[in-house]
């Protein structure tokens, strides 16, 4: 960021005044708009109505939630930073981009949140409210100006806006209003058809009195007259109609969604953030479709009540994060061990141990994959947008069933609390699991008929006649009973791990985004696939040789890697998770902690696959993954 | 049972098979000869004989140790699982196929040790699921370690100058949990008492919990011995609602009236240890059973669609 | 094993006589002993004793314990076998051997499990029971007969012993006396000295009415007199005074007396096979030393209590086995965040899941590695012989409060229960943890004044004015205060790995055993040395070019693998745990599950690591192991 | 407290120094504005300033959750550790520091659903340390998810529909347990009673569960709305050995006389739930404090040496 500012907050900042004449037109591709208030002000409310009548007027929308780490942080604090980014674009949107263009901010120490992490562009105009500068408070006023000292030299446009005096003119407490004033100015600013909105408002009150949404539609008018009024700038970004019908949700709403659409009828949980809102989705809508939610009392318990459930006839599934995975670890092996399908879905957060419990990580990775004392084979995949989030519960639910194993689903909290608008999902009868099939078993069919060349066997379950038997985590043969043997155990071991090899096997290679060979092909996982994906666009389009690919399946690994890799002078792999710096004082190669994913190719490909990774808790910016490349591609660093 | 909210397709209702004890037996069992789990097992398989229940229709499921290798014996379905973790496994199976009767066998150590917060939860949940702890004071699979009903004093290889603490107390542990629905205790020495008690915890319509005083000639011979020896040192809780076993009150003279509805009293008694009292200490049959409490309508694959097409209108752009 | 038998069971089965004249002396380096019987006649405490004296009278040792999967399996039943091997040599012994040279056995059902194990060596001399062939039960001679057949075309050397019979003479239950019959018998057999052995005898029944030791010192007597008179052959392994002191025990003895060694006073466990016998010893003599077990509830009450009481002074332990470790996945991931330092000792069983309970199996390296959600940098270590299980846990305690971290002993059921004789450690005063120092804290000095190039920093502790702080498992800075932005997390990370890459620096590169370049190098880690290197040494006899290299410490990796492989034209790991065969039906390079360390040298070192691995339930044979690099060197395959 | 057992080197027995409630506030709370959590955070600091602890000779072992954030706000050593697993670690501190005064906070979550089985061992371990189980019913820090203790009905995101069953009891639950010393239940909303009975469980000898009622204003603001505005719904235990606080005594005028060496009879009181009961349930100073049990004689590492050349000898060659 150039700290040559044309606009020193002291000095070009300006009490918005009317305007007379024509409006600034600033036409763009796509434009980051932040909102932030003091947690429990309602940004996120107004930020969250704006992203979505953007995506209904038929723009490229990506949301990221800005999230306190208390319920109640203190007001006028930068902790108290509550709200949303919102990118919008003409094309559709993959990541949260590099940051804002335009910023509203209830107060300047939520301001001052963002600007210290980096989160504002050069140039960014910031809409903030103007009661502080003035405040009766003495305090309050000297806090205010201590802000402005920290801002100024900048490249910053601030625009003073009067949120709480005009909010008064229709709420009582303005704490309840300034948000929806908010909207009615972005709404001016990006020519958002004001009907959609008032819909949005009129749904999202529609528990509450209906003047309660009235009100805030009085002030949505109010503001959207206001800015009007008193801003000489608007933001067009064109719109592409989209080829196809959309739908918008964040990531754990297409987890529960998709949960449904497989057909799945038990998820059980214990609350943990941020797995927790997939299970407040489904606690409301699982029972309409024939399906419940069980809390149980801890996270064993939970995966506990579904290995139960799946063995007694479908597939269910149990969602969590981190330390709840942790507390499965016992429970996936016995899973493994008895071949029961079973779904479990990490949506992946800071860590070790409880960490940043509400931020972004994608370090679950090799727990996921290797957590169980014992070789205990299943499937570890990761979905890469909100709609591979609703489909992946289907392929996850059939892989299970399939292959009669575990699978893990690593999300995470990017995806999970993001919003974004993909092709409405067509889902028919082939995703929804079959009804229980109770007929009799054959005479001298196994519960375990290991097929010796696949390790597949027909499943059985309780109420099927003639197919009685014991699971148990034992070592067992193929009736199930439990034997001590090296060959009863040896073959155990084989057939499991070898129908997850099959299962690989009916895997396609990956695609390449870029040239399909070069100087540099950074490789992904998980959310992170659009910022990645935009860097290596942008990257190109400087004329580096570098390309991307980017993974669903992690373990097994998607075939034909090796081969990949091999097209390019160097892979490095780009993770939101911890790996040492190798030029740190003491790091070799040898004791090098790396990427996960980057651990898991090195050891499977052989390639010298190399690592970039972040620990912000913060999804990675295009930005700085752009400049991870120039350092990493001849030519690119400047 | 009951069968709500399950879909099945293929039924045995109408089915006119019949079963005998031996078509309740599978593996040969493997408990050392003296062992109290045999006696339960008979129990068991005599009840599951006189239910005429369907072998396919039965699921025991158990954790780990030497009694939870009770599911290999049966036959019908079982799931041995994890140490300390039956209850959950059984909850699943029950709260997605009401139509299976559910069986669950659990050593001291496996409920009340490592299993103690799912038992605690189980019992609050109330599935209608029967539970066995067959409680013979000691970890026997692992060989001989203190469990926490093992006496104070008791020497194992893991507190060999004997056991720090009092005994845990089941009974009064379970009584205290809200929702408990039916807690009984019998011994492994009095047939028709287990075999009584079991038949009322599969008549009632909740949790079962049922503490199986246990014999472990191996480890623990000394701690009922007295018990074995003296029919002074047990008394039974008589009542017309409670467990009646004509035998049984013909051995012990030693009878207690307690109205089952009475949970204070029952605590009272439970409390009390200067003899092995033997009947039922609480049963409570208007608490809500979980699996029906949780019971929802099912739905096909095309229902299923349109409500989820219904759902997607929402979020349409 | 050839079939060519010179003695078929039915044909030369001899009773044993009275023999005039001289004896066949078997002169020999080392010989291998099986003593079996139903589970419950004591043929443990025969075994025991006998590898005992064995050790007392300056040979070398291994015992390995036969164990039936239950705890009263019926008699007379393969399943039933309980016992012991004992390799005797005149050098130390480092592992199991390859099959027995002399088998005692009390019935034909035991002597067919282990005939079935493979047990048994050509020319095994089998001294059997005599009661069954003739016995009055009719199923009984029908299943004696049925046992022969199946002996029968092996080279076996049978001679039949009355055990029961001559038993019967000094005691009234034989099941409670035939195992001292044997013993006497082995003792003449193998010349061993009689006083020494019933000083053994009384100390095994100290606590019993003396009568009981003297009957078993009569039968004792009564056995060896009876082999004098009826054997015609000795064995005579030749002796080396060994140059030091020495002590007999198993691992998990020596891992419960190196804890104390250590200063460590307190083990919090909850019991697991076949971890529990060394809270057993323990139990028995921790209190002596001011140490206390504690049994919890459960595995994770027992990590937790560990951690309190870390946390709160000293450093503490806990013991398991893989469930158990499952269960502390959490707790592992909590003790890494707050930098409290603890032993965590697992003892591994065949896995996954309750897999076999009692059986070794080298499968949790990659579980304790990477169990933990997150990056929780640790340190994970395995002792290879009885001797390491006693000195590691002082390194082990001293690694995890000089680093300030967990540390993760791998032992395995192979070193848990075999008995080996090691040079007598010299405790000194620098084993033993220092007191508790609660001396003021200087001003300023924060909880985790990390070092900012070696991530180390000096431990505060409950007690200690002016250090309060507040431990937690969140991400937190210097202060231990909490914080969530990007910095904050990014550092603590980088800390808690650097340290540990410091700690990497601190360690030597290993020996490479045999030439220190060549074909092959076969690379082991755990209970496998003694095996592995037996089979580099026999196979370099053959004249194959193969060397072989142990590692103590797993993660961080010892330095210098790289370059240390680069001298072989092959690495190859051998160990006990799963892999997929390579050519097994659809398994490629990419899908290839691989022995654990394998997979971790390959991601390290970029070298073409591969590996040699089986999960029989038993150790692996020196032979087996020799198999497969004939398999693996040119000029190897025969 | 009683200091057994343990090599301490330096000890700060004999100074003068003397601590204010200042001295003993760390962070800046940071819970919603009328949380119940400040309250008792208040009563913590009172009692520290009374009992005048050397805040380096305390500490406060937490969860996770609203309530576990206590320690931060406590200038004493603290270990904010997991979810459910409080109590182990305050275990281990104590039993080998019996030195340290050993507090522990814990959220009904934290306590009675994942940490319900060290709860109830813990209550059997009986080792000297106040725990106090803050009782809001609902998880607030994960944004209100049902707990044990949520009343039937109430609304959460994951029972939207309203809590299936009937709330845990954790007063009769901890009764329940072999070993219970003290269960006492208090409000956060009386400052005295509060504060008088964290006094009570800190002199009490052995493991004292206080239950505390406590407001969530953000997610449970109706459960105690009834128990603010009528005092008619509350009454106190009230015995010469209970826990007395007049000013308490002033405002609810409903007392029921209860002996707390009367576990049935506090049993009794604990099941019933026509009003709220506030006091001291049970209490029994004659059972072994754990940390006294397992205390054993400290050795200096040249007799440990000794101690174990013996040891070794019996294992020589
Ligand atoms: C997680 C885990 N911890 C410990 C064990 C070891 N283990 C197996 S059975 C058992 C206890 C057996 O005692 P109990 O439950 O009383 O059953 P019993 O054998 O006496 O019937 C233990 C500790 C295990 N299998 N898994
Ligand atoms: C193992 C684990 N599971 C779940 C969570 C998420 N979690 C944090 S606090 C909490 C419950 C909080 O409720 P409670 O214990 O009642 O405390 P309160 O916030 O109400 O004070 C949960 C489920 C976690 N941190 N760790
Ligand atoms: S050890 Fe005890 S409980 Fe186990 S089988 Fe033997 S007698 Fe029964
Ligand atoms: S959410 Fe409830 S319990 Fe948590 S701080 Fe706010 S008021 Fe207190
Ligand atoms: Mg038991
Ligand atoms: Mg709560």
């Amino acid at each position: 960021m150039t700290t040559s500012s044309t606009a020193s907050p002291a000095g070009e900042k300006k009490k918005a005044r009317k305007k007379k004449g024509r409006k600034t037109v600033i036409k763009t591709a796509e434009h980051t708009v932040e909102v932030v208030s003091d947690s429990g002000e309602g940004a996120q409310k107004c930020a969250q109505i704006f992203g979505r009548v953007s995506a209904r007027m038929g723009n490229g929308v990506w949301t990221v939630e800005i999230i306190p780490a208390e319920i109640q942080p203190p007001p006028r604090t930068p902790p108290s930073a509550s709200g949303n980014r919102i990118r919008i674009g003409t094309k559709p949107v993959t990541n949260w981009g590099d940051a804002a263009h335009l910023m509203v901010a209830f107060n300047e120490q939520v301001l001052l949140h963002r600007h210290r992490a980096g989160a504002l562009a050069d140039g960014c105009i910031i809409l903030i409210e103007s009661v502080w500068e003035t405040h009766e408070d003495e305090d309050i006023r000297n806090e205010w100006a201590a802000a402005m000292e920290e801002l100024d030299g900048h490249d910053y446009r601030f625009v003073m806006v009067p949120l709480e005096e005009q909010a008064l003119t229709v709420v009582e407490n303005p704490r309840r209003g300034k948000n929806m004033f908010a909207l009615g100015m972005l709404a001016n600013l990006y020519s958002r058809d004001l009907d959609i909105i008032k819909d949005l408002i009129r749904h999202e009150f529609r528990k509450k009195a209906p003047e309660v949404a009235e009100s805030n539609i009085a002030l949505l008018e109010l503001g959207h007259e206001w800015a009007e009024a008193n801003l000489d700038f608007k933001v067009n970004i064109p719109v592409e109609a989209p080829s196809m019908p959309m739908v918008v949700m964040n990531g754990n709403q297409a987890i529960a969604m998709g949960g449904i659409a497989s057909g799945m009828e038990l998820c059980a949980m214990y609350p943990i953030t941020p797995a927790t809102s997939a299970s407040h989705y489904l606690s409301e809508f699982f029972e309409n479709f024939g399906g419940i939610v069980h809390q149980a009392e801890d996270e064993i318990a939970a995966i506990g009540v579904a290995v139960g459930a799946s063995f007694a006839g479908k597939v269910a599934f149990t969602i969590t994060s981190g330390p709840g995975l942790a507390l499965k670890t016992e429970f996936i092996g016995l899973a493994v061990m008895t071949e029961v399908p079973l779904v479990i879905v990490d949506v992946q957060r800071g860590g070790p141990s409880t960490g940043l419990p509400t931020k972004i990580e994608q370090s679950d990775l090799l727990a996921a994959t290797f957590g169980q004392p014992g070789d205990a084979p299943k499937v570890v995949m990761a979905p890469a947008t909100m709609e591979e989030c609703f489909l992946c519960m289907t392929t996850a639910r059939k892989i299970a069933e399939t292959f009669r194993c575990p699978v893990i689903v690593l999300s995470d909290a990017n995806l999970a609390t993001g919003v974004q608008p993909f092709a409405r999902p067509n889902v028919d009868r082939t995703w929804i699991a079959a009804p229980l099939d109770l007929s009799p078993v054959a005479d001298g069919q196994k519960p375990y008929a290991w097929d010796p060349q696949t390790g597949l066997s027909r499943r059985v379950v309780p109420g099927q006649p003639n197919g009685m038997f014991r699971a148990t985590g034992l070592s067992h043969d193929e009736d199930s009973k439990i034997g001590y043997s090296p060959d009863v155990h040896e073959r155990g071991c084989e057939m499991r791990a070898r129908k997850i090899a099959v299962f690989q096997q009916t895997l396609q290679p990956p695609t390449v985004h870029g040239a399909d060979e070069g100087e540099l092909l950074v490789v992904g996982w998980g959310s992170t696939m659009g910022a990645i994906e935009e860097a290596v666009d942008r990257a190109r389009e400087e004329g580096l040789d570098v390309s991307s690919l980017h993974l669903r399946f992690l373990s097994p690994l998607e075939p034909g890697l090796t081969e990949i890799f091999s097209r390019f002078n160097k892979v490095m792999t780009v993770e939101i998770n911890y790996s040492d710096d190798p030029k740190a004082p003491f790091i070799t190669p040898e004791n090098r902690r790396r990427g996960q994913l980057s651990w898991m190719l090195r050891a499977t490909t052989l390639v010298d696959v190399d690592c970039w990774t972040r620990v912000p808790g913060e999804p990675l910016r295009p930005g700085q993954i752009l400049d991870a490349i120039r350092a990493h591609v001849p030519g690119g660093a400047k | 049972m009951i069968q709500l909210g399950c879909s099945l397709i293929g039924s045995s209702l109408e089915d006119d098979r019949s079963w005998n004890m031996q078509d309740y037996e599978a593996a040969i069992p493997r408990w050392c000869s003296g062992c109290g789990d045999h006696a339960v097992l008979t129990a068991v398989q005599r009840l599951l004989e006189e239910e005429q229940l369907p072998p396919e229709q039965t699921v025991f499921v158990s954790g780990i140790g030497c009694s939870s290798r009770f599911p290999h014996y049966i036959n019908s379905y079982g799931f041995h699982g994890l140490h300390g973790r039956a209850l959950p496994l059984a909850t699943g199976v029950k709260v997605r196929r009401p139509d299976l009767h559910v069986f669950v066998v659990m050593g001291d150590g496996d409920c009340c040790s490592i299993g103690a917060a799912h038992w605690i939860h189980t019992t609050r949940y109330n599935p209608n699921v029967v539970a066995l702890m067959l409680d013979n004071g000691v970890y026997g699979l692992t060989k001989n370690q203190t469990s926490p009903t093992s006496p104070k004093g008791f020497k194992s290889n893991t507190q060999p100058r004997g056991a720090f603490l009092n005994a845990m107390n089941p009974i009064a542990t379970t009584l205290g949990v809200e929702n408990a629905s039916f807690v009984a205790q019998t011994g492994d020495w009095v047939p028709d008492h287990i075999y009584q008690t079991l038949k009322a915890a599969y008549d009632h319509r909740g949790f079962s919990f049922v503490r199986i005083l246990q014999r472990c000639p191996q480890y623990t011979d000394q701690i009922f011995l007295d018990a074995m020896r003296n029919p002074e040192t047990i008394e039974l809780l008589v009542h017309p609602r409670g467990i009646r076993s004509a035998d049984t009150e013909q051995i012990y003279k030693h009878h207690v009236p307690h109205d089952p509805s009475d949970l204070t009293n029952g605590f009272r008694l439970a409390q009390l240890d200067d003899k092995i009292r033997l009947g039922l200490f609480y049963q409570n049959e208007d608490i809500p059973v979980y699996e029906e409490v949780r019971s929802v309508p099912t739905h096909s694959a095309d229902e299923k669609i349109a409500i989820l097409n219904e759902e997607l209108d929402k979020h349409a752009v």
